[in-house]
């Protein structure tokens, strides 16, 4: 089996769910002949047809809130929002309402939609197309978020996603979209929503992240270990809930933790996971929780030297390692 | 497509005899059980209302013209006689401003009103005004999409179309003809800001002919136009044509809710002026003239409404307030992990 | 001098600043004549007329961004949002682009705006008039976002707003309104952005928290104290930047940390306190960070026994703290 | 006020001689900058571009209408033409794709033509679609309250009217009475989207019927007919007169952007008819045949613009890369707290 690419891997799972299920359709600027800006939906609309594959007007308020009427009322529809910088019209729909539909109703009625983030930088998209919006969703009870790292998760994720009776938010990092390469089975697999997964067994240190940033991490992990740091990486997978179990484990075991994230850190995902090990290990920890993140400065900037400046590289985390392991 | 005063022509689109006087109970029951939520208010035992007097021709006429057993209602705060004259009780909309156990369509988590009915397809999911607009659209669009006969029908006020979510919505469901009525209840206020200061049009059915759909705008105190309109509509709708957008013209007699004080923003004669606009006494005055109704059977009709609502008052009044059993439950499918 | 109620103190402010400078201009739904839903502009209208007072249609994206607008070209426009639970669909006016007006033309254009918002419950308004809504807001670099707690700091700090040369969100209370009295000096005053103040001095336990909740755990502290638990109350009176310098000499002399919010925790202002003392308190900790707030579940219920078991009381504030202090 | 199709009788409105050389002038430079920039993409030097190629006639006629002295620009991403009409230079343009040093918009933090421009008031915060739109309204109506003589002009494209933000916008300005003009760039679609996909109707100008004020659609490849619209706009908004739509029927000659390849949606035929549509040529065609131009002349004109583009190519590509000095200035004016 040859190994396929992030977007591919999230191209196959949206088709095989379509030809199994015929209650899901599609939605999006730009599905339809165009295949999607990221080619997502390449040649959906010759297999499934102008019925299911829905390019919409611009108007992300509308995707979403369409979505969420099908959804109601029995479809199960997979919103595609163009870029995640492109999401805040949406928020109403999304935050404001999707999230409260069955606490709302008290179960009533339900929600089953998908909606597909593109996210993330490094892709010379400056401050509008480089951004990461997972907080908002993250805080968001009534929501779940999933945030991939390789085609094998994004399979069983997004298949997951699809088939769950509630809004998900499936945030997919725009540089792993080709960059990211794997094995996925072609057999039909989901991957449970709410769990992380250790990507790297270690014990002198615990290091969480997801998204592109967790193969920079990976990376960092093995440079580390070279330097005598045995590194434990938690990859987050889902945003909300997030698995403090798996987290609270691993620190325990290592005592040490580093989180790393492309995203700005005051209030974040980084915030949360930090309070966790806060709360829940302190009995076992060896040494301050750290974080390490971007700038507080409003997005990722265009000028290349600018964009490398904002990222967290594998040398940033390495400097990050070796501080925490001495302490 | 300009908007168009709709003159009924096609005699499917007459309401009968008997069905009018029908109609006009539910505006009375309706009128009593808001007078008696009003006054609960006061007494400091519903913590708030808006109320539907003005509006209860148009609502009930609009209801009349569609088939609750196959379409869709997404409702706004507004619209208790709607909700009545699609079966909701008067018990049932009590327990609803008390927040008492079994409440029926959110389980005293929301608002009253709000969240979703349990035997007729009617809900509103949250008080953020014209949401509901795309979430209508995509209901139509999925039943489009199955070739169900359905038609999707979604109220909001003259404040509502103002936002972006109206303009979305209606523009695509041009676009996509989708069997749905945009049904706009005028009473030129959102809140204190009267309509020259929400839009600088007439009529907000003219909006219509931006969206490639017919706009009608009438009397919304007057049942029998209504009706007519809203059936040539939903006809449309059923018959793949398309949306269309009506605008009933109505008045908001009471301020906008419990905790509003409209003194502060009208004016004594425009006061004056809505309380002729009532559709309640309209409605009566054309019963009693046309002779489908008799001074009496008037009366037996309010003191019939009365009773009722002091009936409800009586059974909800002593009921429990709902309570904390299932706070963490419905809010996703999976159980959420707790602190 | 009197003791007014927080809504006066946000009235008078406003009412002092605009006879202060006239490039100040108000808009919002119900502004005018009807003096704002819950009268923070009553007789203003009348006072500096229609030109100054706006009442707009109702559109939370309109109001937001012709307010930046206006603020771009010379104004210091106040904007009222009526109700926290309605802002989402003016985010994409404020997180996406307000926040990076500065940033994004490298200093050529600024956004002296001020958007007030009430938030928050207790006050029988169900899932959609309950809302906390600081997260995102507090989140996003660009912004700043002010949540007083007291008459006197409502009025420091709404100044500061006004006149600082950036967007402010200032978070108001709803229940504080009419609730919270205290003095307020009649003179001039503002209160800087940025720092938290420590609203009760204690040795055995700093409790971290803003807003209505601060002063229900003032009410615990005093409960606390008579049976020996000495507590120091920080009010983070700051939601961005949060004042970390503050909260750390306060965990760092106490040794023991809670922190309380109405708001739910996953992803939070307590997650990011949390997370400033688990990275800057490590050594001088005594015990758990523990974090206290509603349960994870979309908003406040309408039920008053749904809304009183959402609400962080004291009684539930006194089983964290007696937990904690014996651990 | 339904939609008009415009026919110039206002003498004022009539560009002379002499201007239209001039705007044909820039018109070509914009042209033979945007090929080399398309080019650079190519050679992998710039990130990505957005073409204006289609829409030159329409942006230099628009901007030849109004006063950059006072008036207030807010643009969009495909205005490289109305940019260079306002005065900005080639060597800045190339800055902005190239992200180098200096460069003036936004010191290459933002996509190219994003930012502030330093000379004239003409900005663009972000990419998102419509956001522009209130804010313009905003710029408008501070405009308006403090008695400045000032127009804002807003352009947009076909794409941009279907979201939420541009309904709001019209309509607060149609009730406001504001100093506006709204520019729609009509180009059929957004991106890959064609308008039929976009809106049921024929004519974005047909929207401002709904909110209450003119709206004009012009053969944008024509800069008489643009100017002279956009002319008895601007003066209309300077009396007071209140805002105008006006809609630019243009074609987007290369696909959406460097990144997009639209054969895969838009058809030979298609593809073909846009080309009878280059404003450049036409407006040449136009000049030519008006004796307003040689042939001579007009080989003058390409080749001094080939001539400025190579030297500003030549100087940019050299300059290094906006750096990082500065990357956590200017975030509010307080100096943020850092990690
Ligand atoms: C998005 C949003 N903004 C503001 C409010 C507060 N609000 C509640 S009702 C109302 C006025 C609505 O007016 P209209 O649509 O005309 O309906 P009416 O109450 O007159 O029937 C406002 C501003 C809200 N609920 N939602
Ligand atoms: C809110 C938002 N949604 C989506 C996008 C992605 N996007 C960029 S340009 C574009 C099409 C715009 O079409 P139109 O307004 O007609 O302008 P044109 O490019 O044709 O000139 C889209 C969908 C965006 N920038 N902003
Ligand atoms: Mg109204
Ligand atoms: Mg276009």
């Amino acid at each position: 089996m040859p190994e396929i690419t992030l977007i591919q891997a999230i191209r196959e799972t949206m088709r095989e769910e379509m030809r199994r299920d015929e209650s899901i359709i599609l939605l999006g600027e730009d599905v339809g002949n165009r295949g999607g800006v990221f080619l997502a939906t390449d040649g959906f609309v010759e297999e499934f047809g102008e019925d299911r594959v829905i390019d919409t007007p611009l108007a992300e308020s509308l995707i979403c809130g369409v979505a969420l009427g099908a959804a109601v009322n029995g479809m199960r529809p997979i919103a595609e929002v163009q870029f995640a910088d492109f999401v805040w019209p949406a928020i109403n729909q999304l935050v404001g309402e999707a999230s409260k539909v069955r606490y709302g109703t008290n179960g009533t009625k339900t929600a089953p939609m998908t909606i597909r983030i593109p996210y993330g930088g490094e892709v010379r998209g400056g401050l509008y197309h480089s951004q990461s919006i997972e907080v908002l969703f993250s805080h968001t009870p009534g929501l779940t978020v999933v945030a991939p790292s390789t085609p094998f998760d994004a399979k069983g994720l997004l298949a997951s996603a699809i088939r769950a009776n509630d809004p998900v938010i499936v945030l997919e990092h725009k540089r792993t979209y080709r960059l990211v390469k794997g094995y996925v089975p072609s057999d039909d697999y989901t991957l449970p929503l709410g769990r992380a997964e250790i990507k790297r067994p270690g014990k002198d240190m615990t290091v969480v992240s997801y998204g592109l940033i967790l193969h920079y991490v990976l990376q960092a992990a093995e440079i580390a270990a070279a330097e005598g740091i045995d590194i434990e990486v938690v990859d987050l997978r889902t945003l909300r809930p997030i698995d403090a179990a798996t987290i609270v484990e691993s620190v325990s075991k290592t005592g040490k933790a580093l989180i790393v994230q492309e995203d700005t850190p005051a209030v974040s995902i980084s915030s949360e996971v930090a309070a966790i090990i806060a709360e829940q290990c302190f009995f076992d920890l060896d040494g301050p929780v750290m974080r390490l993140g971007p700038p507080e400065i409003p997005a990722m900037p265009f000028s290349p030297l600018q964009e490398a400046a904002f990222m967290p590289s594998p040398e940033k985390m390495l400097i990050a390692i070796r501080k925490l392991a001495t302490l | 497509m300009p908007a168009s005063k709709h003159s009924p022509s096609d005699d499917s689109a007459q309401l009968a005899d008997q069905r009018l006087v029908a109609l006009y109970r539910t505006m009375v029951l309706s009128r009593y059980l808001d007078d008696r939520v009003w006054m609960l208010n006061r007494q400091g035992k519903a913590a708030i209302a808006a109320s539907a007097q003005g509006h209860e021709a148009a609502q009930v006429a609009c209801v009349e013209a569609t088939d609750p057993s196959k379409d869709h209602y997404l409702i706004y705060y507004r619209q208790a006689t709607a909700m009545m004259a699609l079966g909701a009780t008067p018990e049932e909309m009590l327990r609803g401003f008390l927040a008492k156990e079994g409440e029926p369509m959110s389980g005293a988590r929301q608002f009253p009103y709000h969240g979703a009915h349990p035997r007729v397809d009617m809900f509103n999911f949250s008080n953020v005004i014209a949401t509901q607009m795309p979430q209508a659209a995509g209901v139509a669009l999925s039943d489009k999409l199955r070739g169900l006969d359905a038609v999707t029908i979604v109220s909001f006020g003259d404040g509502a179309a103002s936002q972006g979510d109206a303009h979305e919505s209606m523009n695509f469901a041009g676009i996509q003809k989708l069997p749905i009525i945009f049904f706009c209840e005028n009473n030129r206020y959102a809140i204190s800001v009267p309509i020259d200061k929400q839009m600088a049009i007439d009529r907000v059915a003219s909006r219509a002919a931006g969206y490639g759909f017919p706009g009608v705008s009438v009397d919304g105190t007057n049942i029998q136009e209504v009706y007519a309109v809203t059936k040539v509509a939903i006809d449309r709708a059923r018959n793949g044509d398309g949306p269309t957008l009506i605008e009933a013209n109505v008045e908001r007699l009471l301020p906008h809710t419990t905790d509003d004080d409209h003194t502060r923003y009208r004016s004594a004669e425009d006061i004056e002026y809505i309380s002729q606009r009532d559709p309640v006494k309209i409605t009566s005055a054309f019963l009693l003239s046309k002779g489908l109704l008799t001074e009496a059977e008037d009366e037996a009709i309010h003191s019939d409404a009365k009773k009722q609502v002091n009936v409800a008052t009586a059974t909800v009044e002593n009921e429990p307030f709902a309570g904390v059993e299932a706070i963490l439950e419905n809010v996703t499918e999976r159980t959420e992990p707790t602190r």
